[in-house]
């Protein structure tokens, strides 16, 4: 190409009235979007406001039903993804597109033209040069299923890297990081512009955005809003575009009185099939009046502590008291090696809120009727089942939490993040539970659907019951916990007080540091 | 200008479509299968028309009626046919009790053959002996539980280890075939009076009563397609195989014990599949051979899926199916097509009725009509 | 129509059969049977009705009734499993006749309309056994090997009367036998007759109905007896002869019967005699010298009713219908009347010389 | 050389013949499997790939024949195998097409495919039989080249001889097959696009790999190896050897379905175990048990099935699993 020929390329990508739908769902409506080159520009909106989808456009795993797109000024239609790697785009998607059971190098290069064989010494080589370039520790020749989270990741940027993408697009990539991990992926990501290339990323941490990013478009509701430099706005004002009112941004800790002891577990040990500790000696207390946080790097156990108190996991020893009223009188029972479903026999209403709400929590095919009465469906007696009864409950619950619906009969699949995580806690809710464990509740949800959530378990506490909230936002824990018990690879690392501690102290104890090392876990 | 790279033909999924239209399609595609099995038979040389105009003679001429006897009852034809027609809709509303719960239970054979063997047990041993009011309970109750039991090994497995259903089942279903081999050259089970390895056939009080000339068994198998109907519409057990059936995870944390409701379902699979067996030997066949299931346990896959689960289309399908099975012993009498036509032009009709769910779930829109579309809008 | 007289021009005649002419073997050889019946008796196509692949279970009984429906007059019921459902059948159906190979109920089930047909085709293994005992002379190979299909009388009275037509002879020759429990499963023919050839057998015959062992045996260069019919197109360097059948022998009288309003006998067994059975033409590319004569000294034999295949001096062991031992024990000038009360075979006995692998 | 050496050797020799036909379907039902498709109509393909092989040599034969020329053995050898792949290529057409493009129930699928595919070899085997007069069957010189090779010298060694060098081509054929496989999967490039599409379909799709193309291309390629895999049965194998019976593959097709599992979707472990199955299947014949019935017998590789699945799925090897979205069909735009 001559070179006087080649227009004034600062924007890396223009999107021009962009609109997809799927059927009736209008996730980006005429939507237009500018990356220059060189620049981090962050991506906001809520939940379902089509920022996944406008990029999945971008990277060819959707097409637009209208609207055009321009790359480095230059008109392009994007039908798969490899049209996109030949453009230099790459996506790192919220889920990973990593394939288990083959290693970082064989995933690297999946794909890709080249010669009939699979060079590994050439790739490995490849792969590690890369590394270096931009400060990435990996090993070529490790499988997938054996990484950790942020290694995993690694891989992804490394994959699109090595696809020679300049344009790279990462989908709420610190969700499931650590602060630690975050701050070593923001190193890289500052090396990657400073290398010249161009950067989006979706988050949904107000926080982040303000560090990370030189200029912030917003979505709401799949329209546009606008784009902003970073350097000009705030978080209230970034809510404000993304919401379309103002909203308040802190978060309640109303104060009520300590209840009694609902739980007391003790000496708690859990070790997995495979013959990892995965908790040890654990203790905690949950009292009435009180939402306990539980902090942790992912992985910490947080997991088992839910699952071993809720019976869904056996345990190697540890007493669990769980205090409960039964037939008019007090107890507190050890369930301590209960199943689920003795313990449901036992007429105990141990709410539980898990992490994987659509593969746990509900079933997502069933509608909302069928997915509420799966906790209580045991209650009345004989074979038959009574659905009616729950009609009046469900379209209750509908009204008070908000939930936005077609009707009853629709699969819960169908409805929104936000919507699913409603119906599981006012299911619940409507057990009437004396302790509820709720595992990272608001994980990506966004800001209003997060304050509601609040809203709800604060509602919970007041009313005297025992709430313990597995958070992964610090933040939101030291605001909204009354005690915070940090986990550190299975055993507990301290409880503190979060009104007296800060973030760097308790961050410290998640990581071992700070208070006497706990070794000897695998 | 993008449009010049728009692809010709792009899939949208359909949110809602009306239940007229989803019967229309289907019977446009079975329209299409039966044209397709035409335009083979016709390229072979034969007359489609009278092809199928003796098929469905031969499989339901005159339905009912008064015969020869003077009482009312199936003829002929169709006593075929309502007996090929039982043995599938029971054997499919067995199945169906599986897959609710995403078991693929393909050992239905072999859970009727084990029916089969049970209540072949008791003819034998006290055929002669009881009367047929306690024979006949006697038999049912044993092909049951024998199917049943049967139905309840490779779930353990499953429930235990996560062992592959869909294989542990079809091996069964050899080893069943294998030991009623083996089981006719045992004397106490042969035909007397020759040492041929046949079963022998049973005492007259192991046989069913016959409804207008059929077995009972068709009227049991209609009253089952009812209640397993409200067995999953109505019931807790019902609604626990659904839940196990989307995720065992979630039925787990909703406190069921799912090892026990996918050991209970699927014994009641296998019995129901058990009780075909059963209807088989007591009803139909009034021995025992490697023949007793002839296929249905696979059949009635297709019609259980046919029917989308449902109990009640399944009598529906399960009546279609007999008639493509009993008509095609009738083109072979009379225009000498072989038999095994029947095999193929289900396998077309399954294909045609297979390919049309596309385009009831999904809405082809072509390249023209979307940019007439996007004016529009 | 029962009004209507049944002649040669109207009559329909019906066939059940459990599998169909492909297998090469038993069905092929008997609809061979029916096409020379009808051309033997001028009979139009549509006055013959087959219905083949037909399982031994109730769809058996709705063969039947079709055929009935169909206006069958006789019908023709070639597998064993059929008897019980044409016994029932003929029970209904009083202006129909019954006729059934292989069984043996008819003359005890006190029904005019049914009736067993067979025949002695222990005379033509007998031939076919001479035919691969003089092979066997000129081979210098005296292992017999046989597949056959199950343990029980027709099987048994087909290996023994084969062998002792091997022995007459070569006296020294010795047989093994393995059974495939199936009467059509070619893959397991094959097997076993390649089993047998592995242990030492230089020439096979058998007793089911594919082709396998014949092919099996050229495959490897052996020598190979068929049964049912000429298996020389499918082994021309393997297959020596067969015992056949020709069915339009009993078909031929059984209409003509009909026709006529006469009887037709509860049990009848065609034999060498009535050219019901016989050996097919010996490919005399591969036969050794001298077999023409030696067959046919032992055909005048069996013709004149001097040669009894199954003759004393004889022992044998077997097994009595309920499981229990049986023996048997012929003197010099004793002898066993095979088929001579009921068409269907009934010598159960294993006899010297001969062994049974792995039952 | 004693009885026992020959005997082993004899038994061996019959545990490859009958591994054969298995091994061809078992790889074919190896690569389809792979991306992702669980085709359970292997049977189905096996009758169409053997009753398009015998048909096809025969009308070569017949057609060549009546035009008064002489038909040629190796011409209608190499027509008999394309036409046995081309027909079982057209039932993995017909599952693809309907699984892959029109999203259809991938086990619903299979199984009407093995009863059309039954369906449809019967159907044809006993039509062209009854034009043929009863029953059709190649010409011997057709069927020669379908014997066992005579290797000369080498079929002459001791022990190795026979042992290694006196099998049919189709035997050499399923070697090199599993061969080629093995490193197709293990080593190329396409081996590891498909080994993804069949892991994680959405993962191939975003690293550019047409899931699609590959999925369409291993399914069809497997249902002509399946096909080849029923040529074996009605023409190399002495059981048919060139003639057409009627239910030739009777259940063949299934168990190299479970030889899959068996061999843990591997080609090299799918020789061995074909291996071991095949030698299941004719034990009887060379080492009876007294006092234990065949039918018994015949269970065994039954069982062995059984336990092979119940042993793999308590020992939970994530390497040697089925591929993890095998059985579920891919769409992009679903969620
Ligand atoms: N896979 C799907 N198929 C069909 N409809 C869907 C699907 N996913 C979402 N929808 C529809 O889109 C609607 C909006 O979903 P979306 O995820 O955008 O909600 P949202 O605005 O993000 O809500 P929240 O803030 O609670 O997450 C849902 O109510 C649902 O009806
Ligand atoms: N494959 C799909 N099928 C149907 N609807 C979809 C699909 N993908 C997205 N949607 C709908 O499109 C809308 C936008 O979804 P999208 O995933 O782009 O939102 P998002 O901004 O990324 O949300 P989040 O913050 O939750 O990730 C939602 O209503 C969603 O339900
Ligand atoms: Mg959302
Ligand atoms: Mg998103």
């Amino acid at each position: 190409m001559k070179p006087n020929a080649q227009p004034d390329v600062t924007k890396a990508v223009e999107m021009r009235n962009i609109t997809k739908t799927f059927g009736p769902v209008v996730a980006n409506d005429r939507v237009c979007l500018t990356l220059e080159k060189g620049e981090i520009l962050a991506l906001l909106g809520e939940n379902g406001s089509g920022k996944t989808t406008l990029m999945n456009m971008l990277s060819g795993i959707y097409l637009q039903d209208s609207g055009e797109i321009l790359v480095c000024n230059r008109p392009v239609t994007i039908r798969s993804p490899k049209d996109a790697y030949a453009l230099g785009i790459g996506m790192i998607h919220q889920h990973f597109k990593l394939v288990d059971v083959l290693t970082a190098a064989e995933n690297i290069v999946l794909g890709l033209k080249g010669g009939h064989t699979v060079n590994r010494r050439e790739i490995n080589a490849r792969v590690r040069e890369i590394a270096g370039r931009y400060g990435f520790d990996i090993d070529p020749a490790k499988k997938i299923y054996n990484m950790s989270v942020s290694e995993k990741q690694t891989v992804e940027i490394i994959k699109a890297l090595y696809r020679g993408a300049d344009i790279l697009i990462l989908d709420e990539p610190t969700a499931v990081l650590t602060p630690q991990e975050t701050t070593k992926l923001f190193a890289v990501l500052r090396m990657m512009k400073a290398h010249g290339k161009s950067i989006i990323i979706i988050t949904h941490k107000l926080g982040e955005v303000m560090e990370i990013s030189d200029r912030v478009a917003i979505l709401r509701k799949g329209e546009y809003i606008a784009t902003v430099r970073t350097a000009e706005t705030t978080r209230q004002d970034l809510t404000e575009m993304m919401v379309g009112r103002r909203v308040k941004l802190e978060i309640d800790r109303p104060v009520c009185p300590r209840g009694d002891r609902k739980l007391h577990v003790t000496g708690l040990t859990c070790v997995s099939r495979e013959g990892v500790t995965k908790l040890k000696d654990v203790a905690l207390d949950a009292f009435g009046g009180e939402i306990l946080g539980v902090a942790g790097v992912a992985g910490s156990g947080q997991k088992e502590l839910c699952e071993t108190i809720t019976g869904l996991k056996p345990i190697q020893a540890g007493s669990i008291l769980y205090r409960y009223t039964r037939g008019g009188a007090t107890v507190e029972e050890n369930i301590a090696g209960m199943s689920a479903d003795k313990i449901a026999q036992r007429g105990i209403s141990l709410a539980f809120v898990p992490e994987d709400r659509l593969g746990m929590g509900l079933v997502a095919n069933m509608n909302i009727v069928d997915n509420v009465i799966l906790r209580s469906y045991q209650e009345n007696a004989g074979m038959l089942i009574n659905r009616k009864k729950y009609r009046p409950v469900c379209e209750n619950m509908i009204r008070e939490l908000d939930i936005v619906t077609p009707g009853l009969s629709t699969p819960v699949r169908r409805l929104s993040g936000g919507n699913v995580q409603k119906v599981l806690l006012g299911r619940e809710i409507l057990s009437r539970p004396q302790v509820l464990i709720c595992a990272y509740p608001v994980r990506g949800l966004d800001i209003v659907s997060s304050y509601r959530i609040y809203a709800l378990l604060n509602a919970e506490k007041q009313k005297g019951n025992a709430v313990i909230f597995i958070g992964e936002d610090l933040d939101v824990l030291m605001d909204i916990s009354d005690r915070i018990l940090v986990l550190c690879g299975g055993q507990v690392s301290g409880v503190v007080d979060p009104r007296a501690s800060t973030k760097e102290e308790i961050g410290l104890m998640m990581t071992r540091i700070g208070r006497e090392k706990v070794g000897g876990i695998a | 200008m993008t449009h010049a790279h728009d692809p010709f033909v792009r899939v949208v999924k359909r949110t809602n479509i009306e239940r007229s239209k989803v019967v229309l399609f289907r019977l446009t595609a079975l329209v299409g299968a039966l044209l397709a099995g035409a335009l083979l038979v016709a390229l072979l040389g034969y007359d489609p028309a009278q092809m199928y105009g003796d098929m469905v003679s031969g499989a339901i001429k005159g339905f009912i009626g008064v015969n020869k006897k003077g009482v009312l009852a199936f003829t002929n034809a169709s006593q075929a046919t309502i007996k090929i027609m039982t043995l599938l809709l029971v054997s499919a509303l067995g199945l169906t009790m599986a897959f609710k719960m995403r078991f693929w239970n393909i050992g239905g054979e072999g859970q009727i053959l084990v029916g089969a063997i049970c209540s072949s047990y008791v003819a034998i041993q006290f055929g002669d002996t009881w009367p047929q009011w306690l024979i006949l309970p006697a038999m049912f109750l044993a092909g049951c539980v024998g199917g049943g039991l049967y139905g309840l090994l490779p779930a353990i497995f499953k429930a235990r280890w996560g062992t592959n259903e869909t294989l542990f089942t079809l091996m069964l279903n050899y080893i069943a075939l294998n030991f009623i081999t083996y089981l006719q050259y045992q004397p106490s089970w042969q035909i007397t009076g020759t040492s041929f390895p046949k079963i022998r056939d049973f005492a007259d009080s192991t046989q069913l009563p016959g409804v207008l000339g059929v077995h009972i068994g068709w009227i049991i198998a209609l009253l089952l397609a009812v209640l397993v109907y409200l067995y999953f519409a109505k019931t807790k057990q019902g609604y626990e195989i659904t839940v196990v059936g989307e995720s065992a995870n979630t039925a787990r944390y909703a406190g069921m014990n799912v090892t026990r409701i996918i050991l209970r379902t699927m014994f009641i699979s296998g019995a129901i599949c058990g009780f075909a067996g059963f209807l088989q030997v007591s009803g139909a066949d009034g021995t025992l051979t490697t023949d007793t299931a002839g296929g249905a346990g696979f059949t009635a896959i297709t019609v259980a899926w046919l029917a989308g689960m449902n109990p009640l289309l399944m009598i529906v399908y399960s009546f279609f199916i007999a008639i493509l099975e009993r008509g095609s012993n009738r083109i072979q009498t009379t225009m000498g097509i072989p038999k095994s036509a029947a095999d193929m032009l289900i396998g077309i009709i399954l294909f045609f009725m297979l390919g049309v769910e596309f385009f009831i779930n999904y809405r082809l829109v072509f390249r023209a009509r979307h940019r007439k579309e996007e004016a529009a809008a | 129509s029962a009004e209507e007289a049944v002649t040669m021009d109207n009559i329909k005649i019906g066939f059940v059969h459990v599998s169909d002419p492909s297998d090469m073997g038993y069905t092929y050889n008997h609809d061979l049977g029916t096409k020379a019946m009808q051309a033997a008796l001028g009979l139009a196509d549509d006055q013959i009705i087959n219905k083949y692949n037909v399982p031994e279970t109730d769809e058996c009984a709705d063969a039947l009734q079709e055929l009935i429906d169909d206006g069958c007059t006789i019908i023709f019921g070639t597998s064993f499993g059929f008897e019980n459902y044409m016994l029932a059948a003929a029970e209904e159906n009083p202006d129909v006749e019954f006729c059934h190979a292989t069984g043996f109920q008819a003359a005890g089930s006190g029904l005019a309309n049914m009736h067993n047909y067979f025949g002695k085709i222990f005379e033509a293994r007998y031939l076919s056994g001479v035919v691969a005992g003089m092979k066997s002379l000129e081979i210098k190979n005296n292992m017999l090997g046989y597949v056959t299909a199950m343990p029980f009388a027709e099987c048994i009275s087909g290996f023994t009367s084969f062998y002792l037509g091997a022995k007459s002879v070569n006296p020294d020759v010795t047989m093994k036998v393995m059974y495939t429990n199936s009467w059509n499963d070619p893959t397991k023919e094959a097997q076993v007759a390649q089993a047998l050839i592995d242990q030492g057998c230089g020439i096979l015959s058998q007793h089911c109905d594919s082709t396998a062992t014949a092919t099996t045996c050229e495959a490897n260069k052996v020598f190979h007896v068929g049964y049912n019919s000429s298996m020389i197109s499918v082994a021309p360097n393997a297959s020596l002869t067969s015992a056949v059948w020709d069915w339009s022998a009993y078909l031929i009288f059984a209409v003509n019967s009909v026709v006529a309003g006469e009887a037709i006998p509860a049990d009848w067994a065609g034999d060498l005699a009535s050219g019901m059975c016989d050996l097919s033409e010996i490919n005399e590319a591969i036969a050794a010298p001298g077999t023409d004569e030696a067959v046919e000294t032992a055909r005048a034999g069996i013709l004149s009713g001097d040669l009894k295949v199954f003759a004393g001096p004889l022992t044998g062991a077997g097994k009595n219908y309920d499981g229990s031992d049986a023996t048997i024990e012929l003197k010099a000038d004793e002898f066993f009347d095979e088929s001579g009360s009921q068409s269907a075979p009934s010598w159960n006995y294993i006899i010297p010389g001969v062994e049974v692998i792995g039952e | 050389m004693s009885y026992g050496i020959t005997n082993i050797l004899n038994f061996l020799n019959m545990a490859v013949l009958a591994s054969a036909p298995l091994l061809l379907a078992t790889l074919g039902e190896i690569l389809t499997e792979k991306s992702g498709n669980l085709n359970l109509g292997v049977e189905g393909m096996m009758f169409m790939g053997a009753i398009a092989s015998l048909g096809a040599a025969y009308s070569y034969e017949q057609a060549v024949t009546l035009a008064g020329g002489m038909p040629s053995p190796l011409l209608a050898t190499l027509i008999a195998a394309g036409a046995a792949a081309a027909a079982g290529a057209l039932g993995a057409l017909i599952y693809a097409f309907l699984v892959v493009t029109l999203r259809a129930n991938q086990n619903v699928t299979g199984l009407t495919l093995t009863i059309f595919g039954t369906g449809f070899a019967n159907f044809f085997g006993e039509l062209i039989g009854k034009q043929a007069g009863g029953f059709v069957q190649v010409s011997a010189a057709t069927k020669a080249m379908f014997g066992n090779l005579d290797m000369g010298a080498l079929s002459q060694i001791p022990v190795l001889g026979p042992l290694l060098f006196r099998y049919n081509w189709m035997v050499y054929f399923g070697l090199v097959a599993m061969l080629v496989m093995a490193w197709f999967l293990g080593r190329s490039r396409r081996g590891l696009n498909l080994r993804a599409v069949g892991e994680n379909p959405a993962t191939a799709d975003a690293a550019g790999v047409n899931v699609a193309r590959y999925k369409y291309m291993a399914t069809i390629a497997g249902g002509a190896l399946c096909g080849l895999g029923g040529m074996y049965i009605s023409m190399s194998s002495t059981a048919c050897a060139g003639v057409w019976v009627h239910n030739c593959v009777n259940g063949y097709g299934w168990l190299a379905v479970a030889l899959v599992i068996f061999a843990t979707w591997s080609p090299t472990r799918a020789w061995l175990c074909g291996l071991v199955f095949g030698g299941l299947l004719v034990v009887r014949n060379y080492y009876p048990i007294p006092g234990l019935p065949m039918q018994i017998y015949s269970m065994f590789p039954y069982i062995a099935t059984i336990l092979v699945l119940v042993f793999a799925s308590i020992r939970q090897v994530k390497e040697h699993a089925q591929p993890a979205s095998c059985g579920l069909n891919y769409f992009r735009e679903e969620r």
